[in-house]
């Protein structure tokens, strides 16, 4: 059963795009419940992999029926299955959401934006779940595509940051394909699991440390790792809300999920740690990711912008959980990938509310929204707080890992930085938090009568098709911090490779 | 040494257009120009694989003449050049122009929008309308 | 920029032409790519798939779900340059 | 060591957690109703907490684990006879604070009451799972908790002041905890484990004394933050903006006290006094405590602002525990335990007067004050019995504990922290006794009604029980909550083993 289920997984939202047309063709305000309902089916097909993985372990569908090496196949272990669930949660959520945005700021491109925004699901489901890597690179473009179109309609300067993204994505997919390229051509295969099983022997051959070059520097470009990352900040920000809560929380996961993969699973960690030194460099560059993406984020006023600041961060974050090599901060590095999806998901849904019901993104300009829209705010303190790292939110917990895999490899400048961002992300949330919960510093329109500060602020929460996700979101903080120890033991732990 | 720079000449002159290509991408001022690299960096990757392909003495791998009929016939792995790259650059032909296509649809909304598509001009009147 | 872009080009081109060291030359049929996939495309595809031209049989076969990420790929295009290009109604023009 | 597995600690925990949604669901509206979960949480806690006592004396551990995350890293209560001290001592003192809050919000018409209440309720939560932890995990989870759930109340005013105090607040505080959470995961790399031993668990962890030194002092600096240790103290004086039952609870049951308890059981629990004095920390640590204990007392010589007096006075007497403690002698380590309890009890009522003479008599500085006594006696009453015990002076139970630590010194044959602890009753006397004296015996303000005019009972009444205690511990320091018993029982637990 759990084989159809790996098939529907793409297939669904695939044929499901195609019928969003036909469908907005018919009546225009029928693509919103469409696109949720056929979302609904790649969670609970994934839910039932993981499911299925859990009890009998790994698995492979094999696509029209041909012999891995030679076809193409799936293959569902506990890392692609974990973060499948992932990706097709949040998917869903931001689906849900994105229906007052949607009306709201692009009234007239409705039927292309769901379609888009399906076949991005598609694209990055279909990354995660393919093994092959040259299909990899196909579904790499399906979602890098429709990103770039979505990221395009955004507000002022985004075609001007999608074009950006354009070039600096295509380098980073062309080194991908160039890398794949290479493995080819000293092995014959694109399989994964059979490259895996060829490519020891290889490890002194010249070709294959070119491809492993590549690979990274590629990935590492779609991941947005510094100093890669300069197309990231522009395009996040600029994009409609809907599409950077939905692409800010998985595409960089994604990536670091393929790094992971490629790293770990198709070389083996002894390749990569021993023979390339790749793994000092990735370090020292997640190193200053983090601590660029915070300084950066500091000087920011908008609170979008700063938000994607942080993903910059963040993303340091997780490649320093890889490159420690170690088992912790590898577990550290997965359930980031998990939490970090979560949080940013939620921050960006709260910014997109808030951006929706009053207009602005500036951060002082926030005050008094702990009365208007309680709850978005309340979702946004936890979250915050997860940022920070304070427990039992789900932030604290893949920063322990990733604090106590650094200090198994010897590392104490990684985690040093690990520990200054968590200082860094308490100023930067903080303030927001001051801003909206408190009362002005600066009475700005106290002298046009004292009474105006004592007006009664009426509740003007978010509408309820936001407010949903949002909530979900913020539960999910807290309860992925208190079952993390459940997480690791069931999922995580079989999805760092044996080999450590 | 110059039997090694024979021997394998395929990758010489993709290397070169792959650098000309990744150059302009990230060197030239001009949106358009920009694009142009793109296509010519995408072009020295398919370039590559193409040539990884080849088996010198062997046709297309088309079994011409391997009708019903002639299916018995043995048929030589080493007449025929290796079909896999060709079917990876089909794919890859088709994805590097719809790339190009939804860059081109960015260039001119950024066109629309701002009547140039010189980089640093365009930076200018951000910087003036204040963006 | 014109710096920065020297740099990353000349950097990517030293890596390739040290990677190319340990490459097969060209056209040898012995090559790893020609000789350990491949072959049993060339000698089985016919049989299985009735398709005299291979490329064809493992484009459209043995490898279908490039294929078919290929169209989607062609159709998210489209579906972009729609997205981003179609105007209002009453817009200028266009 | 019997070890009983309930899930009372659990139960001790949520009960106020719930009670704080409870307080959230309910909102402004329903101010009795709100009140009620309050002091029913507060009730209910205390009950929870009290039935474990006889099991604890008895040489018992109560364990609960609430979840695993790796072998050697869970998070789990386990309550020893030191963590049972300062439970009883959290969750006895927040009833009284419940009803003094409810009074102090009352009567001054505060703003932001829900948000208040809720606060008040996630920080007992998160104390009482500090004083139930098993590990130094556990420890820092419900630190971190403690942490964030106590800047609501150090910004309530939401005055630019409250503000700047609560930035100074977290940025002290987080700080720490990054240190902690470092500390800590070295601690698990290195051992494997993270439990607290009575006696310490770092002695067979192969460290190399540097190594060691590093750590204890990331320790100490993280809990010595929260503890006001100095030259980490400044944000304590700078939280006073905050309303009267938070400084209170602040400076004499949680926050602060949490510090304390944190360093104690690096100290005892965690390093061990055996490990301590091979390494020779023990001496450094006791020279930093006494400094903080000297300065401290002269700081508060020179405060006018009555609140910040007391701040520093809770500084110096922090220091006092903690001092007592780094002696590592019997005695000492007795006398530090116990006057976590005593100073608990005089500190509150200190507090809990300054804000009745607040509400009542909108009085906040320590010139202000003469003739006061004749207004609001039972006040000023209670406070000259808590000013007198922590001077030390017989029959206050301050006196017991200060014995016990004058003893300790003299066992350790360091002369010199007989004259740091003589020093410290002298400077109470001198900041206190010209209080106790302007109030009853000086010519009354102005602004002073000369006739009995109290603080309204809410705020009365606990703040006289309170007062009342301390004479009462003074007299039969085991009365009641059995406060002696656990010390001692602590005390031979981790002698008993190091």
């Amino acid at each position: 059963m759990a084989e159809q289920f790996a098939a529907l997984i793409i297939v669904v939202p695939l044929i499901a795009s195609l019928f969003v047309p036909v469908i907005g063709w018919w009546k225009k305000r029928l693509c919103y419940p469409w696109v949720v309902a056929v979302l609904i089916i790649p969670l609970i097909s994934s839910l039932s992999i993981l499911n299925t993985v859990m009890t009998t372990g790994k698995f492979s569908y094999r696509l029209a029926g041909w012999a891995p090496p030679w076809g193409i196949e799936y293959v569902l272990d506990h890392l692609s299955a974990f973060v499948l669930v992932i990706v097709s949660f949040i998917s869903l959520m931001v689906a849900i959401y994105s229906k007052k945005s949607v009306q709201d700021n692009l009234p007239e491109k409705t039927v292309p934006f769901y379609t888009l925004f399906l076949l991005l699901v598609t694209g990055l489901m279909g990354i995660v779940i393919t093994g092959d890597v040259f299909n990899l690179f196909v579904f790499l473009e399906i979602s890098a595509l429709s990103c770039y179109a979505l990221i395009a309609i955004g507000e002022e300067g985004a075609p001007m940051a999608a074009f950006n993204y354009i070039i600096i994505g295509t380098i980073g997919a062309c080194f991908y394909l160039l890398g794949i390229g290479y493995l080819y051509i000293a092995t014959g295969s694109l399989n994964m699991a059979d490259l895996a099983n060829i490519l020891p022997p290889l490890y002194d051959s010249k070709v294959i440390l070119v491809a492993f070059a590549f690979f990274t520097v590629g990935l590492a470009v779609k991941a947005g790792l510094f100093p890669m990352h300069t197309w990231l900040p522009d395009a996040y920000c600029t994009a409609p809300s809907a599409v950077s809560a939905l692409i800010a929380p998985l595409m960089t996961k994604v990536a670091a999920y393929v790094m992971i993969r490629l790293m770990f699973t198709v070389f083996q960690p002894h390749f990569s740690i021993e023979i390339v030194p790749v793994f000092t460099i990735l370090g020292w560059l997640a190193v200053m990711a983090i601590v660029w993406g915070g300084i950066k984020a500091l000087a920011q006023t908008d609170l979008k912008r700063m938000l994607v600041y942080v993903v910059v961060a963040e993303v340091g974050y997780i490649v320093i959980g890889v490159s420690v090599a170690n088992r912790l901060g590898l577990t550290g590095a997965i359930l980031h990938i998990m939490n970090d999806a979560v949080m940013m998901a939620c921050l960006f849904l709260v910014t997109g509310a808030i951006l929706y019901k009053t207009g602005t993104r500036e951060i002082h300009q926030l005050s008094h929204l702990n009365k208007k829209m309680p709850f978005t705010m309340a979702a946004f303190t936890i979250t915050a707080l997860s940022m920070v790292g304070i427990p039992p939110a789900c932030g604290f917990f893949s920063k322990w890992y990733l604090i106590l895999g650094t200090i198994e490899a010897g590392q104490w400048f990684w985690a040093a930085a690990l520990l200054c961002s968590s200082l860094i992300n308490a100023v930067l949330f903080f303030r927001v938090i001051e801003c909206a919960y408190l009362k002005p510093m600066e009475p700005a329109y106290a002298h046009d009568g004292g009474e105006t500060i004592h007006e009664e602020i009426q509740r003007d929460e978010a509408p309820f098709t936001m407010l949903v996700p949002i909530v979900i979101m913020a539960a999910g903080v807290i309860l992925l911090g208190i079952f993390s120890g459940k997480i690791i033991s069931s999922v995580i732990q079989f999805a760092v490779p044996a080999s450590f | 040494m110059l039997d090694y720079v024979i021997s394998k000449y395929n990758f010489w002159i993709y290397i070169i257009l792959m650098m000309i290509g990744l150059y302009a991408m990230i060197g030239k001022k001009n949106l358009v120009k920009k694009l142009i690299g793109m296509n010519i960096f995408q072009s020295a990757i398919i370039l590559f694989y193409v040539s990884t392909g080849v088996k010198a003495g062997a046709t297309v791998p088309i079994l011409s003449g391997h009708g019903h009929g002639h299916g018995h016939e043995v048929i030589e792995v080493a007449k025929y050049i290796n079909p896999l790259p060709h079917v990876l650059m089909l794919t890859a032909i088709v994805v590097s122009i719809a790339t190009t296509g939804v860059a081109i649809a960015t260039l001119i909304l950024i066109y629309r929008k701002y009547n140039t598509l010189e980089e640093d001009e365009i930076l200018m009147i951000r910087k003036e309308t204040g963006v | 920029m014109k710096v920065i872009a020297l740099i990353a080009v000349i950097m990517t081109g030293t890596l390739l032409i040290y990677g190319a060291g340990d490459m097969p030359d060209w056209g040898d049929p012995n090559s790893p790519a020609n000789s350990y996939v491949s072959p049993r495309y060339i000698l089985e595809a016919t049989e299985k798939t009735a398709t005299p031209n291979i490329v064809t049989a493992v484009l459209a076969d043995y490898r279908s779900y490039d294929t078919m990420g290929e169209t989607v790929v062609v159709f998210t295009a489209a579906l972009g340059c729609v997205l981003m290009l179609r105007k209002k109604r009453n817009g200028e023009g266009g | 060591m019997d070890v009983l597995y309930s899930s009372r600690p659990l139960w001790a925990v949520l009960v106020s957690m719930i009670a704080a949604f409870l307080i959230l669901a309910t909102g402004e509206k329903n101010r009795n109703i709100r009140e009620s979960w309050t002091i029913m949480a507060a009730v209910a806690k205390f009950l929870i907490v009290f039935s474990m006592v006889p099991v604890i004396l008895q040489g018992k551990v109560i364990e609960y684990t609430i979840v695993t995350f790796y072998p050697g890293l869970l998070l789990q209560f386990r309550i020893d006879a030191f963590g049972m001290l300062f439970g009883v001592i959290a969750s006895s003192l927040w009833i009284a604070t419940s009803f003094y809050s409810i009074g102090y919000v009352r009567g001054l018409n505060e703003h932001a009451q829900t948000r208040y209440f809720f606060a008040f309720a996630m920080c007992l939560s998160s104390t009482i799972g500090i004083a139930f932890s098993a590990n130094l995990l556990t420890f820092l989870v419900f630190y971190e908790i403690l942490t964030i759930a106590t800047y609501p109340l150090v910004i309530h005013k939401e005055s630019k002041e409250g503000i700047m105090g609560g930035r100074k607040y977290l940025a002290y505080t987080l700080t720490a905890g990054c240190v902690l959470l470092f500390a800590i995961a070295m601690i698990y790399h290195m051992t494997g484990t993270l439990d607290f031993k009575a006696g310490g668990f770092m002695a067979d962890s192969g460290g190399s004394s540097a190594v060691l030194i590093m750590l204890f002092a990331m320790l100490i600096f993280g809990f010595g933050v929260k503890a006001g240790l100095m030259p980490m103290h400044e944000w304590l004086p700078t939280a006073m903006v905050a309303p009267t039952p938070v400084s209170a609870l602040l400076h004499a049951v949680a926050v602060v006290k949490a510090g304390v308890f944190g360093c104690l059981r690096v100290i005892l629990f965690v390093f061990g006094p055996g490990l301590l004095h091979d390494l020779g920390v023990w001496l450094i640590m006791a020279y930093i405590a006494s400094f903080t204990i000297v300065v401290a007392g002269f700081l508060a010589l020179g405060q006018d602002h009555l609140k910040r007096r007391l701040a520093f006075s809770t500084i110096n007497n922090l220091a006092m525990i903690i001092l007592g403690a780094a002696l590592l002698t019997k005695s000492s380590m007795t006398g530090g335990i116990i006057h976590m309890a005593n100073h608990a009890f005089m500190k509150i009522t200190l507090f809990f007067c300054a804000g009745a003479l607040h509400v009542k008599a909108h009085k906040d500085y320590v010139s202000q004050l003469d003739g006061i006594g004749r207004q609001m006696p039972l006040t000023m009453g209670a406070f000259a019995i808590a000013a007198i015990g922590l001077s030390g002076i017989p029959p206050m139970s301050g006196f017991i504990s200060k014995w016990f630590l004058c003893l300790g010194a003299l066992e350790a044959n360091q002369i010199i922290f007989l004259f740091v602890f003589m020093t410290s009753a002298m400077l109470d006397v001198a900041f206190f006794f010209p209080i106790i004296y302007n109030s009853f015996f000086k010519k009354p303000l102005d602004d002073v009604t000369p006739h009995f005019d109290e603080a309204p009972m809410f705020m009365v009444i606990p703040l006289v029980i309170t007062a009342l205690l301390s004479i009462v511990f003074g007299i039969v320091p085991d009365a009641f909550f059995r406060f002696f018993s656990m010390t001692s029982l602590a005390v031979q637990n981790i002698l008993g083993v190091g």
